[in-house]
């Protein structure tokens, strides 16, 4: 009898507790996720592809699912994971060995001389910077190049090549002093 | 001609670390010296050992980490720990104790952190809490003061005592220690005994002064005296000792003025202990208190509380190393929601002005 | 009156649950990196720890009690808290999506914090009555919330330190909230 | 005229620093000889880079503008003397990065010959426009240091009513003297730039405030006022603490009102200027002489006679130092600015700028050693000191652990970079190049933000580009299936009643694979003649990509 009693009061209460919840699910809907957005923000938005992702908004969809580390972008650098790391509350995970921690900046050149006009790379940019038509030769809008360099392996005439961005007197950043006192004794 | 670039004020410095403890150093000696006149050689050989193992442990831990050794062991903030450490322990603490506090305050309490300037804590108040929880037998071997008419020992027996733990022929333990006035009036007042009984009394009235304890109220007011040399060379802030003597006062006063048999006055309270030394020397610590205008007067008042608050409704005697260390915990909030209005700005951009903070 | 504060009083300050009972250190040490995420988490178990606290004392004061079900208390409190949490849950997901993202599986695992069953079962080991269930809820949340966001403080700051490399992250952390716990030991003997 | 006492505020902070500028006010105002080259930068200024109006071997006279102003914000610069331009490219600037900047080398005539110039002593004939034009053409910016250019400051925009002109001569650096000497020998033509200002401005209150240090600048500018006979100026002393000469300080000081950190002076009513800035603009108005030449002191322990001179802008700095008889044995810092504030120079080749107040060399033991620095005991000293109450030591934390965004939540960008809280700091730290090595960082991560929401942008315009070209082509495919599938139908039942239509069918078919070959030949890659093999291989394979995509 008593058992009765237990199993009938430890469903109702089930019950109960369970159509409360269903309702609350129902009240509290959540549509999207908005997580993505601001992951997305904060890739350099290369479209680069290093990552393994077939872009930039990809990645931050499996960061924001769980399914990629935040340590997989290049062109961020350490600055891009340590962002990553703080909007998402994670420790901080080192890159890479073989990635800079702070990658400099570059473009592409497309060498006027040897273009042959074949428009491969114009397909491979993914930000359309490069300017050109069927045989005519090509040119990169140096503001809007990216530097992902994908369009240097369609290349058939090895024709692009890798520029570092100038610094300017205007764009020059202040070296960090160097933190004697943390550091090693030589 | 070329040159060699670096940012600016191209200027000389005006001040340096290893002169501010120095000085602050310095400004301990006449409260040690009164601390040594009273209760005898213990005191001078514990900062002697203090020290040594300071500088051994700060040593240690530089090597350890692979940091350079000078420009730390000249900094001389080792030596202020220790000796802050030193006049905390009671003067026939058995060796062992005193270097266990002192190398749990050096290596645990700062070098785990990084070393100077990144101890969250209090590395003195650090160490003394670590020995008061786990010797709390040890830690009340003081001896009577000089002056009223109780034997002292030698600098030999003393050095006997604490190295060897042997007590001089014809003496007990009893006979060369006691218990603080504070710690008395602690037991005496749960006995129900009020506080003029306990004046009265015949075993218990002479260590007790007009003031405070006997000999106390000269070592408080040495220290206080090095403590306003210290905040008027603008070593230390003044806010931080003004908020805790004042919260001290405040609730002492109070609660004497509501019942003054049970609860002592504010003299009693201001100078017995180590108050003064905790006011004006450990509290200062810059690295472990808060860094802003409002935030130093809410920490210097929240130890004065928690000092008020354990003394006398806790266990512990004296409550100033938790007191402490409670408000070290708080310090990097304080500096946080207490930031001073920026010129140009207004204050509902601030934090704690525009928003409520939760717990504080 | 006093009984409620001397409650209060004591748990947060002399028998506080994380740091004098060692309770709840899961998300004590999970999320505490940022201040910003440690008073989401502490609003949360606040919120969590005051309602599962009344809700098992309603439970057990009129459903198992007088049904002499007392035996399966333990079953049904985890029951009581599992729902608060999901409701918890549901309600930050809708409210700030990116706490609940920070929070990650640290809101779930509330319901496994053992701060909350304890209260829960404590509140019946010493016969609490509703508003003294109510209150004991209250002081513990408050308590574990207190030393969160103090700890998330220090373990911001101590987060840019020069800790030596074997130390940093929770070893440095675990040895901060020692030192924690060694100060609150000084409100040994405030309330019996 | 006589001299009201005027109210006198007080900011945050602040420091009480030695003076040092007896050094150089011993000598009058010195003329430097005329050097044989001259490199203008062609950006000195605050805001856009002006567009080159000359090209190599151009015969330019004194006085003639090198650039145009391409922005609203932007100034011009002129040629400093007669001569030849002898080349337009990049040369080192004085700037602390060590880089170099497009400049105009103008190789001496010895003629020193003029433009055509035009005074214009009727300017209160002229519209606030007119007078700002003149100013903008003149090149003229901000003499104290900044090189802002100054006909955007004389235009306070529509809806604010300037109540007050502050003519700034507070010279608040220690060792720099050129603002005080200016205002000592050339008193009125300060004045007469003020009330040019305040009829830019239309301003009925000016005042002139310098530092009670500098006691003969200030009989010099009452006596000057009082033989101008004008009554709206008032020449205000002010205490000497650093850095009362900050714009937005010394606005505190006069007027007890405080800049919005996000605004300008404007916004509350006021202008500033500095006293050489007036200076000049009284002379591009009354003899239409743009700014070629600016005063500069000459100073420091490291220099054997210091001194202030009038230097042409372009001037090599070794120039200077050799006029003031060259260096003491021991330099070695050679500091642009003041010891404070100023910038160190890699060497002394560099050309003197419209900003460079201030020569300054400092010997060995005049400064600490950068490599001793010591961790930050939180003392709090620094926050003391802090013209504009900041924390230095949070902001110090910060920023050496890079944490940018707390930087920013503690003000970092309303730092004037007064170096007071280094100059206090017992443990010697740069604090000054911290907060500038995160606001350049900050300010390049802004740049890359903007560059990956633009690069963002153009990705999901070309994504979306592409999946609507994606759409239609399948479209077009099924359109032409089901052509060819009511083809099919139509043919099949057709089939039995025609037979010449198959032969009609394969006409079109022959037809159209011939126009297929033509389209594909006219698509033929140009530049392909004498490829290597492995390019062949390459354009084969990607010619093969092509087709099968």
């Amino acid at each position: 009898m008593s058992i009765l009693i237990a199993v009938v009061t430890l469903s109702v209460i089930a019950a109960l507790f369970g159509l409360l919840l269903g309702y609350a699910s129902i009240k509290f809907r959540v549509e999207g996720d908005p997580v993505v957005e601001k992951i997305d923000a904060l890739l350099p938005q290369t479209q680069c592809g290093q990552c393994s992702f077939p872009g930039c908004r990809p990645y931050a969809e499996a960061i924001a699912s769980g399914e990629a580390p935040i340590n997989l972008c290049p062109p961020g650098g350490e600055t891009t994971m340590l962002a990553l790391a703080d909007l998402l509350g994670v420790e901080p995970v080192a890159l890479d060995d073989e990635h800079d921690t702070e990658p400099t900046k570059t473009v592409v050149v497309i060498d006027e001389q040897t273009c042959i006009g074949c428009t491969l790379c114009i397909q491979a940019c993914p930000v359309d910077a490069i300017l050109g038509a069927a045989k005519q030769m090509h040119t990169v809008i140096a503001d809007e190049c990216t530097g992902c360099n994908l369009c240097i392996p369609p290349c058939p005439v090895d024709c692009i090549h890798i520029t570092p961005v100038k610094v300017e007197p205007d764009t020059w950043r202040w070296p960090l002093p160097e933190q004697n006192f943390a550091a090693p004794r030589a | 001609m070329r040159f060699k670039t670096a940012s600016s004020p191209h200027t000389t410095p005006v001040s340096s670390v290893n002169v501010i403890m120095r000085k602050v150093l310095m400004a301990m000696i006449p409260g040690t010296a009164a601390t040594a006149y009273f209760f005898g050689w213990g005191v001078l050989i514990n900062i002697c050992l203090a020290c040594v193992v300071a500088i051994s442990s700060e040593t240690l831990m530089l090597y350890l980490r692979k940091r350079p050794m000078k420009p730390y062991l000249s900094d001389n903030s080792a030596l202020l720990t220790a000796c802050l450490l030193a006049m905390a322990l009671p003067q026939l603490a058995p060796w062992w104790l005193t270097v266990i506090a002192v190398s749990s305050a050096i290596i645990l309490g700062k070098h785990l952190y990084g070393g100077l300037g990144f101890n969250p804590f209090n590395p003195a108040m650090v160490g003394y809490v670590i020995v008061i929880i786990s010797f709390p037998k040890e830690m009340t071997q003081w001896v009577p003061p000089a002056v009223a008419g109780y034997s002292q020992l030698g600098f030999l027996e003393t050095l006997q005592v604490i190295f060897a733990g042997s007590i001089p022929a014809g003496m007990s333990w009893d006979s060369i220690t006691m218990a603080t006035p504070l710690d008395t009036m602690k037991t005496q007042l749960g006995l129900e005994l009020s506080i003029n009984d306990i004046h009265q009394h015949k075993v218990y009235g002479p260590m007790f002064s007009s003031v405070s304890g006997v000999g106390w109220e000269w070592i408080n007011g040495l220290f206080l005296a090095g403590g306003l040399w210290l905040a008027y060379k603008r070593i230390i802030d003044w806010r931080i000792p003004a908020g805790l003597l004042g919260m001290l006062f405040l609730l002492s006063n109070s609660f004497a003025l509501y019942d003054y048999s049970s609860f002592t006055p504010p003299t009693f309270q201001l100078f017995s202990g180590g108050i003064m030394l905790a006011a004006f020397f450990i509290a200062t610590d810059p690295v472990t208190a808060s860094t802003t205008i409002r935030g130093r007067w809410i920490f210097g008042a929240g130890i004065g509380f928690f000092i008020f608050v354990i003394r006398t409704w806790g266990s512990y005697p004296d409550g100033i190393a938790f007191a402490v260390l409670l408000m070290n915990m708080t310090a990097p909030l304080l500096d946080y929601y207490t930031m001073p209005r920026t010129f140009g700005h207004h204050w509902s951009e601030f934090p704690g002005h525009h928003k409520k903070e939760p717990e504080e | 009156m006093t009984e409620y504060a001397i409650i209060l009083i004591s748990t947060i300050w002399v028998n506080n649950f994380v740091l004098v009972k060692f309770l709840g250190l899961c998300p004590f040490m999970g999320v505490s990196r940022k201040l910003e995420t440690a008073m989401g988490m502490a609003l949360a178990t606040t919120f969590v720890l005051t309602l599962s606290s009344v809700c098992s004392y309603l439970v057990n004061e009129y459903i198992l009690a007088p049904l002499d079900l007392v035996y399966l208390r333990t079953i049904m409190f985890i029951l009581v808290i599992a729902v608060v949490v999901q409701f918890t849950e549901m309600v930050v997901h809708k409210t700030s999506p990116l706490l609940y993202n920070v929070l990650g599986i640290f809101l779930p695992l509330i319901t496994t914090n053992c701060a909350v069953l304890g209260v829960a079962l404590l509140n019946v080991q010493e016969q609490h009555g509703f508003l003294q269930s109510a209150f004991y809820g209250f002081g513990a949340s408050m308590g574990f919330s207190l030393v969160l966001v103090l700890f998330a403080g220090l373990r911001e700051r101590i987060a840019v330190t020069d800790v030596p490399d074997v130390f940093q992250g929770n070893a440095i952390a675990l040895i901060t909230a020692g030192i924690m716990s060694l100060a609150f030991m000084g409100f040994v003997g405030l309330v019996n | 005229m006589t001299r009201t006492t005027h109210q006198l505020w007080h900011f945050h902070g602040g420091l009480k620093l030695p003076g040092e500028k007896h050094q150089s006010t011993g000598t009058p105002i010195a003329r430097t000889e005329l050097p044989r080259q001259l490199v203008i930068p062609v950006h000195q200024h605050i805001g856009e880079t002006g567009k080159v109006l000359v090209n190599i071997g151009d015969r330019v006279l004194k006085g003639q503008a090198l650039t145009q102003p391409t922005a609203y914000v932007s100034a011009p610069v002129h040629a400093p003397t007669s001569g030849t331009v002898k080349d337009i490219a990049e040369y080192p600037a004085p700037h602390p990065s060590r880089l170099s900047t497009l400049c105009v080398v103008i190789e001496a005539d010895g003629k020193d010959e003029w433009i055509q110039l035009e005074s214009r002593a009727d300017y209160k004939k002229m519209s606030p426009a007119d007078l700002r034009n003149l100013v903008r053409h003149a090149g003229i910016v901000g003499l104290g240091g900044a090189a802002f250019p100054t006909s955007v400051k004389l235009n306070p925009g529509p809806g604010h009513q300037i109540k007050t002109l502050i003519i700034n001569g507070a010279e608040c650096e220690p060792y720099i003297t050129c603002d005080d000497m200016l205002m000592r020998e050339r008193a009125d033509e300060v004045i007469s730039g003020a009330e040019i200002i305040s009829h830019a401005l239309n301003t009925a209150h000016c005042l002139i405030a310098v530092e009670n240090n500098k006691p003969e600048a200030i009989a010099a500018l009452n006596t000057a006022i009082s033989d101008a006979g004008v009554d709206y100026i008032d020449v205000v002393a002010i205490p000497t603490i650093y850095p009362t000469g900050g714009e937005k300080q010394l606005i505190k000081v006069l007027t007890n009102k405080e800049v919005p950190s996000d605004g300008l002076p404007a916004d509350i009513g006021i202008v500033m200027q500095n006293v050489g800035t007036a200076a000049a603009i009284y002379r591009a108005v009354f003899h239409g002489q743009p700014l070629i030449s600016r005063i500069v002191t000459v100073t420091g322990k490291g220099i054997t006679q210091p001194q202030n001179m009038e230097v042409l802008i372009g001037t090599p700095m070794s120039a200077l130092i050799e006029q003031a008889c060259g260096y003491q044995e021991n330099a070695d810092r050679l500091i642009m600015g003041g010891p404070m504030m100023g910038f160190t120079m890699h060497c002394d080749s560099l050309p003197v700028t419209k900003g460079c107040n201030c020569l300054l060399v400092e010997t060995a033991d005049q400064h600490s050693d950068e490599n001793n620095a010591m961790p930050c005991i939180r003392c709090g000293e620094c926050a003391r000191v802090c013209p504009v109450s900041l924390l230095p030591q949070q902001l110090y934390w910060h920023a050496s652990s890079k944490n940018f965004d707390q930087v920013q939540d503690y003000n970092l960008f309303d730092c004037i970079e007064c170096g007071c809280c280094a100059y206090v700091c017992p443990s010697h730290i740069p604090l000054v190049q911290y907060y500038r090595f995160a606001k350049t960082e900050i300010w390049n991560r802004e740049r890359d933000q903007q560059k990956s929401d633009h690069a963002r942008i153009r990705h999901d315009f070309r994504q979306a580009r592409l999946d609507k070209e994606k759409r239609e082509r399948e479209e077009r495919l099924r359109k032409k299936k089901d052509m060819l599938e009511k083809k099919k139908q139509a043919e099949a039942a057709d089939k039995n009643e025609t037979e010449e239509d198959p032969k009609k069918a394969a006409i079109a078919a022959a037809l159209a694979r011939v126009q297929d070959k033509k389209a594909k030949a006219a698509d033929a890659p140009k530049n392909t003649d004498n490829l290597t093999a492995a390019q062949q291989k390459q354009v084969d394979e990607a010619n093969k990509r092509r087709e099968t995509e």
